[in-house]
Order: structure tokens, then C-alpha cells, then sequence
């Protein structure tokens, strides 16, 4: 037993103690307000009823809801109009409608001819009335309707576009991840700043200073993490060649053990296990200034030549490069967090912008999986830019001319993308 | 064992909340909401693995001297917090465990004092840990802890609060040096960033309608970095999204499949 | 020669202390603390758009505002917060507090406290009226799990949120009684500085719960937030101290972001002058590119 | 550090529990404002202070957290309802979790630490499904059917809105040279480049847009403890 795992059990024992003590507190409970649902009496002249109401089983949904629909009430016309004011529809509903008396579900808003009532069960049926309230005190009950059950449904048609459209992706992505398993090779386009790579570390190699890298500061489930942390194990190739010094300080602990398993196996790689140390990765703290702080100290202590910073940043993006520039260090960046990027932009040598840090993972690292998908997006993004050309290009052609038939096509490619 | 199940446990959970998004039915609603306030405990957990982590490596910078210093002051703490509250003993038996535990993990580290320099940091994070856990857990009526006027909210008011305000407020003078010394309009491109920002600071602030305010209503600073916001900010930053989005989908498909396994620790 | 020293002027110019540019900054942003210009503050249509949606509400409307910031964010995201109670209490709409940040329950209690210019308690008068906790206003507290807590709150608020900050449970608070999820919610407004916040409010509450949200966001991520609010997924969007000081404006009070927009003006000048200054030194000193 | 690991020890100690026992108003401004200024002290050179603060800010928001977690989100959502109901099948989750939570913890030794991908697995999962969905619908779906839109826009009055025509064709053309510039299946050569190129300038704009509402925001900051400190603590503006 070593003392690190005394240590943790010592620790659980105390996280025990605490949940026993914190429980044993008791909790003052308030006794609760009983219901209050005041019945206005109709002393004001009633408006017109709303009309033609509907009950519905909610559709795609997990069942426990209703959807009542109505015509508005012809008083219902706007809130500031001349006459009787509507100020909404009140819904009311029963599971007897002759024996057991209605009781509110709700509001809607004037002007709404639907509400969706969440709060049935599955297993009785309801009765709904719709009651239109005026600002005078007016009411008015529509006829009631029933019976209404709810129930779940096995597929919600409302999102099948989602799932055509998710599955186009899939189906382009998986394509291509096998196909470059096959052995097929893929082309992917030049990536300014990749070359730039090479040149900075060769920098580091003549000037005998350390190369900083920094894989982001979030965990490895992030996308941009994996990026970063597949790109290092490009630069820890060519390093091993030249024999540069790196120093990878990170802010997570699964990362710092990846990062290491991704060096040790770049130096394997180049037939140099031997002058691999762990050192070269070690974990600091998960605060972020705590973390900046101490990367801000090891820049202005060991003055490296060359500074990557590949993956995702927040405020600290801007300490970072604003030190590195004070310590003349050649940067190059990689991040898609939009905030951060001008701050990259405008301070380090080269930036990897948005997806290209995810292309330059996949071009660098040439593994078919990352090659494959990036294909597979293409595909996507292909889709995108066809689909706005079509449906911006419909609907200006249907402005000009006024068919009908071509403003329908337009709206048609526009519903694919909709939401329900 | 090390590999195979958490495979199998990622696209098992992964797959649960693609399917409930499109099937309502039952049991999938329910697992996904359970899968949620699974993820919602374990995140927890990780935060304290996080905390926890900061504190062993704080212990092993603080080497000996350290080590009676910070032992000193957690019994300290201990002795002040009897004296304040003469009930606490008999209450508060879990909290002393605690500490007792945190001595013992004080007296394990004592005999392999390594690393000197910054033990003296290293002493004050882990005692303004244990303050405010002491106070969170022992001064702040249990669950009421947030309530105004705790030792936790005091501690959170006069010190957390102002140190992590004041570690963000020292961006503003960052990024001032950095557009005296970054900004430069190097190309083409950087010309154009430069313009953005100045038309969109400018625009912000009551300073750039003064500055135009011979322009006609529509015209002047604030409208045009109004228009730079809807239009060509909102053109660029969805190509990023769309991009980023497929990104996304195409990352936690290969997750889901297992083909993507680096959060496992590297390949192999 | 004469030449020559030019050249040198731009180039101590460009190799400036840094210490000086932090003085300057330090100077602009604080002399105007103690001035009293007055400013006419335009407000955007995204701020008006946002006050219209507000003003839909019926009085008894339950508003949900989520707290997902800390105090570093809180000079920009608390004028707001302020603002917006104040709002709520005017137009008797009920308000559910809620943090996805672990501080921001303590900032809503912070928020409310200056609005009514005393710690809150378990009720206080206001405007001649008097405010009941857990009848008018709920604080649910803090809980952990990102966007998948808004995923639960999309089946059960009580499940996400079993005890309000305060460890009395949900199911026993009056004004949560009627309040399963999203859909018993009238309004959403989330104060966001950064993740979780609008985004995982948007993609959840909004396109899968159908929730109306409106946004207040530190100015850094307000531009990420924009194409939400073109494609008409926000009802509108403050955008840090600019957007505090306008909401002030529409809402009709005075409170620190119409007050700290000088020093931001000022602020802003002195950060242009520097990108000017810069730019000039760098072509007058004939420095090339460094790769 | 010259001075003494038991001075240090003893003003250390005696200086924090004076915070928790003192809960005067102005002292307690005194001491924020003691540490805005330590934090502040950095930006003319590194120094003692400046690290005695930032450790200190290391060690209360990991305190912050460890505590704020435990109240509300494990015992509210794990160890209250396992009490409430310690047998029934209902728990079951709940004692999963348990586990998991705890397998989490157990990075701390090295030589387990490679159980804790069992509920990193979980976290991981469980992002990765929700985020297929999210990302798809709400950052790529939403956003193509809200570029795809008429581009002229009439007035109530039938004459052509010359700002918001001009804006939507700024937006699809921004929107797609962006999304070509982010094509990697084809050199950037000929029209497709120029496009590419077109792209990249609408990205130095949105870029340049940050960076101002970046400003402003950091700005926003710096006015904010400035107040404090002007305003709060020494009362200097009224």
C-alpha cells in the first residue's frame, strides 16, 4: 500500500463523515399555503366565445400532453381596440364533464389559438373548455370539448428533418473514414502556416532554447484538445529528429497523460525511446489565471524560442501572446473560439483559424479517421453553401417575378433546415 | 477492462440522448434523465478530483518546514473554531474527522519532504482552502451557506470576489498594450481587423455619436457598428458556426463509434 | 542625420515602457469616475426588441432569469441584473433565480439586495408593497452539469433543482407549485458571461423547449451571440455596459451602466489613440515584419 | 523570502482568522481591497505580494467550489434522495453514481487511476450525444434557414429598405465565401479562391468586431474595481 492511496481512502472517509453530518441537519419545513383559485364572477358584458375548439394528443412527444386549439374571438382584435378588450383565454379542463366541475389549466395570451396543456396522464381522458376573458371582468365559455387522451408516440415526425440531415453527415463522414482505411488518399488543401511549423522549430534547434507548447486549457473531451494534442505529436516528431527541447505544461491531468503517451510514442516513432523523459509534460493547476501565471513564469524564465498554442482559450489567450511577444518569441496559434482568435491574430505570427486547426490535426497527423471526417464535413459544408444558393436564389427570382410555384420551391428548401 | 468498457459505457450513453431526441417513447426519456443527473454528479466530482489534486500537489512543493507550518495552522483553525463554537465537538464529529484525516495526509508528507522553492505559496493555497472549507462547513448553518451574511459569503464577498474581479480587470491594460505593440496593420488583412474594431469601439460608446453628430440620424458611428454587428459580424461568425458545428457532429460521431478514442489516453 | 533621429524618436517610441501605457489606462478610466458629463445614449433596436418582448408579459407572468456569471463579469452582467428585477417587481411579474455558475445565486441575492437597498429575507416592503420569498421570488440556487441541467429543467425543474439555495425543497416553495418545466415559464432571461450560458440556453430551452429567452452577455461574447438574435432565437441582446446603460434607459432608471459610460468612452479613446500611435511609430520607423 | 517560516506561519494564520471572526464592514472592505491592490501590484513587476494573492485566489476557489458542489449538487441530488429511499429500486442509479463519483476520485493513485475513464466515459458519452444534436439543429441548421431569405426587403410604404437588402446580401455572401474559405477539398486558386479570399476578409471583420467588444469588455472590468476602490472603499466619489 503505498502512502498516495492511504492518503485517498483517508480522504473518502472524510467525504463519508461530511454526508452523514450534513444530512443528520435537519430541515425546517414550511407547512404549505393551500391553493388559492379565485372565480371571477361575470360582471361585465361577456365577449364573443372562441370558436371551433379542438383537442389533440400533443404530437411527438413523450405522451403526459394535450393540445387545445381555437378560433379567436371576434372581440379579440388587438389590445388597445375600440369595445370590448380581450385579455386573454383561460383553459379550462375536467375528467367528467358532467359530474366533476372545471378547473383552470392555464393561460394564453390574446391573440394565441393554441395551448399546450402538459400536465395530463396518460391514462384518463379530459374534457377542455377554452374561456375568453375581457379587461371588464367579461368571460365567455366555449363549447366543451372531449374526450381528449394524450399518449407517447415512437417517433416525432416534427424532427425527421434532423434526422435525414444528421444522417447525410454521418453516412459522407463514415464513407470517407473508410475509404481512406482502404488506403485511398485523400486531398487536402495546403493550410497556410503549416510550413511555418517546421521553420520554428528549426528557430528553436539554432538558437538552443526551448519550444513552449500549449494544448489549450480545456479537458480532452474537448474537440479542440484533440487537435492540439494530435499536432504536438507532429512537432514532438521533428523535434526528436533535431533534438529541440520542449515543455508542455497543461491544466489537466488527463491531458498531461495523454500528451505524454502522444511524445513518448512520437520519440518511439523516430527511433529515439531513449531521449524521451516524462519531464517534458507536467500538470499545473485547473485554475485558469493559476495556470497562466505559472505558464507567464516558465516564458519569462526560460525565454523559448518558439511558442505554439493549440486548442481552446479563454481570457488568458491574451496574457499568453502579449507575453510571448514581450519575450520575442516566434507564436503560432490554433484555437475556434471566435473570442479569442483576434487576439491571435493580431499577436502571434500565425494563426490557425477556426476549423483549420481541426484541417492542420488531420493533414499533419494523416490518420485516416481525422482525414475522413474532414471530408465528411466538406460534404456537409458543400450542402450548406448549395442550400443557401438554391433557396436565396428562389426566393429573390419569386420576389421579381411573383410565381408562386418558384416562391413554394424556395420555401421548401428553407423548411428542410427548420426546427420543430 | 481498462479500455472496452468505457467504449462501451460512451456509446451506450451517447447513443441514448441522440435516440430520445427523436423517439419520445419511453425508456429513453427516463434514461436520459437520469444520464443527466449522472453527468451532473460525476462533473461535480471531477471538480473536487480538481481541488483535490491542486491540494496534493500544493503538499508536495511545501516539504517540511512546510508541513509543520500548515499542520500548525489547520489545528490552529481547529482549536479557534472549538473556542468559537462550544457545542462544535459534539455536532460537528464528521468535520474533526476531516481534519484529522488532512493531519494524517500532513504527517505522510512530513517524511518526504522534496521540493523547497515556493513552499511558502504553496502553504498559503492550501490554508486558504482549508479556511474556507472550515467556514463553508462548519460557520455557515449547513445548508444555508449561500445566505448573506455567512462566513462562507464573507469570505466569498471580501476575498474571492475581489481577487478573482481584479485577476480579469488586469485584461484592460493588456489588451491596451497589446494594441500599442500587436495591432499593427501588417496586410491587407490585419488592415481590416483594425478598421472593424475601430468602427466598433467608436460605435459603442456615446463618444463616436458625439464625434459624427453633424451626420444625419442613420449615419453616424452607432448605426454603422450597428450594421457591422447584424450583418457582416453575424455573415462571418455563422461560417464559423456551421463550420464548427460539423466539427462538432463529425467529432462525437467518432466518439460515439469508438473510431475516436484520444479522451481514453492516447491511441493503442 | 536628421533622419536618423527621427527614426530613433519612433523607435523608443515603439519600445515604450509598458508601465506607462498601464498609468495612461489606469488614468482614463478613472479621472471620469469623478466627472459628471451626461451622455445621450442611443439605444440599439436589439435592446428594444428585448424591452418590447418584456413588456408582452401580463403582470403574474413567471420570468426565470439565470445568473451565469461570477464576480469578475459582475461590473458589466449586475447593472443588468439590477435592472431587470427592478423591472419585474414594477410589473409584478414572478421571478425564479437560478446560476449555472456557482456564484451566481449569490449575485442574484447581491442583485436584489441593491434593489431594495437591504438584504431581502424571507419577505420586505417595496413601492408600498409587500414581497412574499417563495410567493413573488424564488432563488433555486446552483447546480452542476452544464447544459444538461437546462436538459432536465426541460422535463422536471423540481429534478434539476431538488432544494432552492437555501435547502428548502422545491415541491414546497407556493410560487413552484405550477411550475414543471419550461413550459409554465413565460420568459426566460439569462445573464450570461460565458460557458454554460445564451448558447446552452438557446440550443436547449429555446430550439428544443420552445422557451422565450432573452440575452444579457458580457461584451465579449455578444458577437457570437448575434447570428442567435438575427435568426430570431433571442428576442434581443444586451451587450455589456453599452447594452446595461441602454436597458437602464428604456426601463427608466439610473444605475451604474449609464454611470460607468464615460470612463468607457474614455477608455476607448485612450486604446484607439494607442492603435493609432502604434501603427504610426511602426511605418515611421520602417520596421519590417518579424518572421 | 528572508522572513522565518514561523513569522510567516503566525501572520499567515492570525491574519485569516481574523477574516472569520471579524465581520465589521470596514474592515472587510479594507481586506478586498488590500487583495485588489496585491493583484493590481503585478502589473508594475512581479513581486511577493502579487504571489501570496494569487496563491491565495488558487486555494478559496478550489475551497469555493468543494464547497458550493457539496451543499447543492452532491448532497441535494445524491445523498439526499439515497436517504429518502436507501432500498427501493428507485436507488439503484443513485448507487451507480456513487460509484462512479467515487471512481472519479480515485485518479488521485496513480496506480488505480485508470478506473476514473469509466465515468469520464460517462461525461464524455453523454456530451458527445447531446452535442450531435444541439450543434447540428441550433449552429448549423438554424443559422442555413436564416440565410436563406429574400435578399431585397420592401418598406410598409413598397419602396426598397436600402439598409436591410444591402445587409442580406452582405450576409450570403459573407456566410458562404466564409464557408469556402473552410473547404479543404480544393486548392484556393482560381474564382474559388478569390472567393476563399473574400471569406477570409468577412472573417477579419467579425474578428475585428470581437476584438472591440472584447476591449469594451475588459474595459468594463477595470471600471468596475475602480469604483470600488474609489467609490467603496475610500468614498471618494459620491
Amino acid at each position: 500500500m503505498n502512502r498516495s492511496f492511504v492518503r485517498s481512502i483517508l480522504l473518502l472517509l472524510a467525504v463519508t463523515a461530511w454526508a452523514v453530518f450534513a444530512v443528520a441537519q435537519d430541515d425546517t419545513t414550511q407547512p404549505a399555503p393551500a391553493d388559492t383559485l379565485q372565480e371571477t364572477a361575470p360582471v361585465a358584458e361577456a365577449p364573443a366565445p372562441a370558436t371551433n375548439v379542438r383537442g389533440e394528443d400533443t404530437p411527438g412527444d413523450e405522451g403526459g400532453s394535450i393540445t387545445v386549439f381555437w378560433d379567436q374571438s371576434a372581440d379579440d382584435t388587438g389590445i388597445d381596440a375600440e369595445g370590448i378588450t380581450v385579455i386573454g383565454y383561460e383553459i379550462r379542463r375536467t375528467i367528467d364533464a358532467d359530474n366533476v366541475p372545471f378547473h383552470s389549466v392555464g393561460f394564453a395570451a390574446p391573440g394565441s389559438e393554441r395551448f399546450e396543456d402538459a400536465t395530463t396522464s396518460d391514462d384518463s381522458t379530459y374534457y377542455y373548455v377554452v374561456v375568453t376573458a375581457s379587461r371588464d371582468g367579461g368571460r365567455a365559455e366555449s363549447d366543451v370539448i372531449g374526450p381528449v387522451q394524450s399518449s407517447p408516440q415512437w417517433f416525432n415526425t416534427n424532427r425527421t428533418n434532423v434526422f435525414i440531415i444528421g444522417l447525410i453527415i454521418s453516412a459522407a463522414i463514415l464513407y470517407f473514414i473508410a475509404s481512406a482505411r482502404k488506403g485511398k488518399q485523400l486531398f487536402i488543401r495546403r493550410i497556410a502556416g503549416l510550413e511555418a511549423v517546421h521553420d520554428a522549430i528549426g528557430r528553436a534547434t539554432e538558437m538552443g532554447r526551448p519550444i513552449l507548447y500549449i494544448p489549450g486549457i480545456q479537458d480532452m473531451d474537448d474537440v479542440q484538445t484533440v487537435a492540439g494534442v494530435t499536432i504536438l505529436g507532429y512537432v514532438a516528431r521533428t523535434i526528436a529528429e533535431y533534438d529541440t527541447r520542449i515543455d508542455v505544461p497543461t491544466s489537466r491531468s488527463i491531458v498531461m497523460s495523454t500528451a505524454r503517451e502522444t511524445i513518448k510514442a512520437a520519440y518511439i516513432s523516430v527511433g529515439r525511446p531513449d531521449a524521451y523523459s516524462d519531464d517534458a509534460v507536467h500538470y499545473v493547476t485547473d485554475e485558469q489565471f493559476g495556470y497562466v501565471a505559472a505558464v507567464d513564469g516558465i516564458m519569462v524564465r526560460d525565454k523559448p524560442a518558439t511558442c505554439f498554442y493549440m486548442g481552446a482559450f479563454f481570457a488568458e489567450s491574451l496574457i499568453m501572446a502579449e507575453t510571448g511577444n514581450s519575450i520575442g518569441a516566434i507564436q503560432i496559434a490554433g484555437t475556434a473560439m471566435p473570442a479569442q482568435l483576434p487576439f491571435f491574430v493580431a499577436a502571434c505570427d500565425y494563426t490557425l483559424i477556426g476549423e483549420e486547426l481541426f484541417a492542420a490535426s488531420a493533414y499533419l497527423s494523416n490518420e485516416p479517421k481525422q482525414l475522413g471526417s474532414l471530408k465528411g464535413q466538406d460534404v456537409g459544408k458543400l450542402v450548406a453553401m448549395l442550400a443557401i444558393l438554391a433557396g436565396v436564389g428562389l426566393f429573390t427570382l419569386a420576389q421579381l417575378t411573383g410565381a408562386e410555384t418558384i416562391n413554394n420551391a424556395a420555401q421548401w428548401v428553407q423548411d428542410q433546415f427548420l426546427l420543430n | 477492462m481498462k479500455r472496452e468498457i468505457p467504449l462501451i459505457i460512451t456509446a451506450l450513453i451517447g447513443i441514448v440522448f441522440i435516440i430520445q431526441f427523436f423517439i419520445p417513447h419511453e425508456p429513453f426519456h427516463s434514461l436520459s434523465d437520469i444520464f443527466s443527473d449522472w453527468f451532473s454528479i460525476i462533473q461535480a466530482c471531477a471538480i473536487w478530483l480538481g481541488a483535490l489534486n491542486l491540494v496534493k500537489l500544493s503538499l508536495d512543493k511545501i516539504g517540511k518546514q512546510g508541513m509543520i507550518a500548515v499542520g500548525s495552522a489547520v489545528s490552529l483553525a481547529l482549536l479557534v473554531a472549538i473556542f468559537y463554537a462550544p457545542g462544535f465537538l459534539a455536532g460537528r464529529l464528521p468535520l474533526i474527522l476531516f481534519l484529522l484525516a488532512f493531519m494524517l495526509m500532513f504527517a505522510g508528507q512530513y517524511s518526504r519532504s522534496r521540493v523547497k522553492e515556493d513552499w511558502f505559496l504553496s502553504v498559503s493555497t492550501v490554508v486558504s482552502f482549508v479556511i474556507i472549507i472550515i467556514a463553508g462547513f462548519a460557520f455557515s448553518n449547513g445548508r444555508q451557506f449561500l445566505e448573506p451574511g455567512t462566513r462562507f459569503d464573507y469570505l466569498y464577498q471580501y476575498v474571492y470576489s475581489p481577487l478573482s474581479a481584479t485577476m480579469f480587470a488586469m485584461l484592460a491594460f493588456f489588451v491596451a498594450s497589446a494594441s500599442y505593440r500587436a495591432f499593427r496593420a501588417r496586410n491587407k488583412e490585419a488592415t481590416m481587423l483594425l478598421l472593424a474594431a475601430f468602427f466598433v469601439m467608436l460605435g459603442r460608446v456615446p463618444l463616436g455619436d458625439w464625434l459624427t453628430s453633424f451626420m444625419p440620424e442613420g449615419a453616424r458611428l452607432s448605426s454603422l457598428a450597428d450594421w457591422v454587428m447584424n450583418f457582416p459580424n453575424a455573415a462571418g461568425q455563422r461560417a464559423i458556426m456551421i463550420g464548427i458545428a460539423l466539427g462538432v457532429v463529425s467529432t462525437s460521431l467518432r466518439i460515439i463509434l469508438g473510431i475516436e478514442r484520444s479522451h481514453l489516453g492516447g491511441e493503442s | 542625420m536628421a533622419n536618423g533621429e527621427t527614426k530613433n524618436f519612433w523607435v523608443t517610441l515603439m519600445a515604450i515602457d509598458r508601465r506607462v501605457i498601464f498609468l495612461a489606462v489606469a488614468i482614463a478610466v478613472s479621472l471620469p469616475l469623478f466627472l459628471n458629463i451626461s451622455q445621450t445614449i442611443y439605444v440599439s433596436p436589439e435592446v428594444t426588441d428585448l424591452y418590447d418582448s418584456l413588456e408582452k408579459l401580463q403582470s403574474g407572468s413567471k420570468v426565470l432569469i439565470s445568473f451565469d456569471y461570477d464576480p469578475p463579469s459582475a461590473p458589466e452582467l449586475q447593472p443588468m441584473a439590477v435592472t431587470v428585477i427592478e423591472y419585474c417587481f414594477r410589473n409584478d411579474l414572478k421571478m425564479i433565480l437560478m446560476g449555472l455558475w456557482p456564484q451566481g445565486p449569490q449575485q442574484a441575492n447581491q442583485a436584489l439586495e441593491t434593489v431594495v437597498g437591504e438584504p431581502p429575507g424571507a419577505s420586505f416592503e417595496f413601492n408600498g408593497k409587500t414581497y412574499v420569498y417563495g410567493e413573488d421570488w424564488v432563488n433555486l440556487g446552483f447546480q452542476e452539469g452544464r447544459e444538461f441541467i437546462i436538459q432536465r429543467m426541460g422535463s422536471s425543474i423540481a429534478a434539476a433543482f431538488p432544494r432552492d439555495y437555501a435547502g428548502t425543497p422545491v415541491k414546497e416553495l407556493p410560487l413552484m407549485r405550477g411550475v414543471s418545466n419550461f413550459n409554465n415559464i413565460d420568459y426566460v432571461f439569462n445573464l450570461s458571461a460565458g460557458t454554460p450560458g445564451t448558447v446552452e440556453w438557446v440550443q436547449l430551452a429555446g430550439d428544443r423547449f420552445h422557451a422565450t429567452i432573452g440575452a444579457a452577455n458580457t461584451a465579449v461574447q455578444a458577437p457570437m451571440i448575434y447570428p442567435y438574435y438575427r435568426a430570431g432565437q433571442l428576442t434581443g441582446i444586451l451587450g455589456g455596459m453599452k447594452g446595461a446603460a441602454e436597458f437602464e434607459a428604456v426601463v427608466g432608471v439610473v444605475g451604474k451602466g449609464t454611470k460607468f459610460m464615460l470612463s468607457q468612452s474614455f477608455a476607448h479613446a485612450i486604446v484607439i489613440l494607442f492603435i493609432v500611435v502604434g501603427n504610426i511609430a511602426f511605418f515611421a520607423s520602417g520596421r519590417k515584419r518579424r518572421f | 523570502m528572508n522572513l522565518r517560516p514561523s513569522t510567516i506561519l503566525v501572520l499567515v494564520v492570525s491574519a485569516i482568522l481574523f477574516v472569520l471572526s471579524a465581520n465589521s464592514y470596514g474592515f472587510a472592505l479594507t481586506l478586498a481591497a488590500f487583495f485588489t491592490l496585491g493583484i493590481f501590484s503585478f502589473l508594475y513587476k512581479d513581486n511577493p505580494m502579487y504571489k501570496f494573492c494569487e496563491a491565495v485566489f488558487v486555494g478559496i476557489s478550489a475551497g469555493y467550489w468543494f464547497v458550493s458542489l457539496y451543499y447543492q449538487n452532491l448532497l441535494a441530488k445524491l445523498i439526499d434522495p439515497l436517504v429518502a429511499d436507501p432500498v427501493g429500486s428507485g436507488a439503484i442509479p443513485y448507487y451507480v453514481v456513487a460509484i462512479l463519483g467515487i471512481m472519479m476520485l480515485m485518479r488521485l493513485v496513480p496506480s488505480i487511476g485508470w478506473i476514473s475513464r469509466w465515468p469520464l466515459s460517462v461525461i464524455v458519452g453523454a456530451t458527445a450525444g447531446l452535442w450531435f444534436i444541439t450543434y447540428l439543429q441550433s449552429n448549423a441548421m438554424l443559422q442555413l434557414q436564416n440565410t436563406i431569405m429574400p435578399i431585397q426587403e420592401y418598406a410598409a410604404d413598397g419602396s426598397l429598405n436600402w439598409y436591410q437588402s444591402i445587409g442580406n446580401l452582405t450576409v450570403m455572401i459573407g456566410t458562404i465565401t466564409g464557408v469556402i474559405y473552410f473547404f479543404f477539398s480544393k486548392e484556393h486558386k482560381g474564382a474559388f479562391g478569390t472567393s476563399a479570399k473574400v471569406g477570409i476578409w468577412f472573417l477579419m471583420i467579425t474578428f475585428g468586431a470581437s476584438f472591440g467588444y472584447t476591449v469594451m469588455s475588459r474595459m468594463s472590468l477595470l471600471i468596475g474595481r475602480m469604483d470600488f476602490l474609489f467609490g467603496d472603499w475610500l468614498q471618494l466619489i459620491l
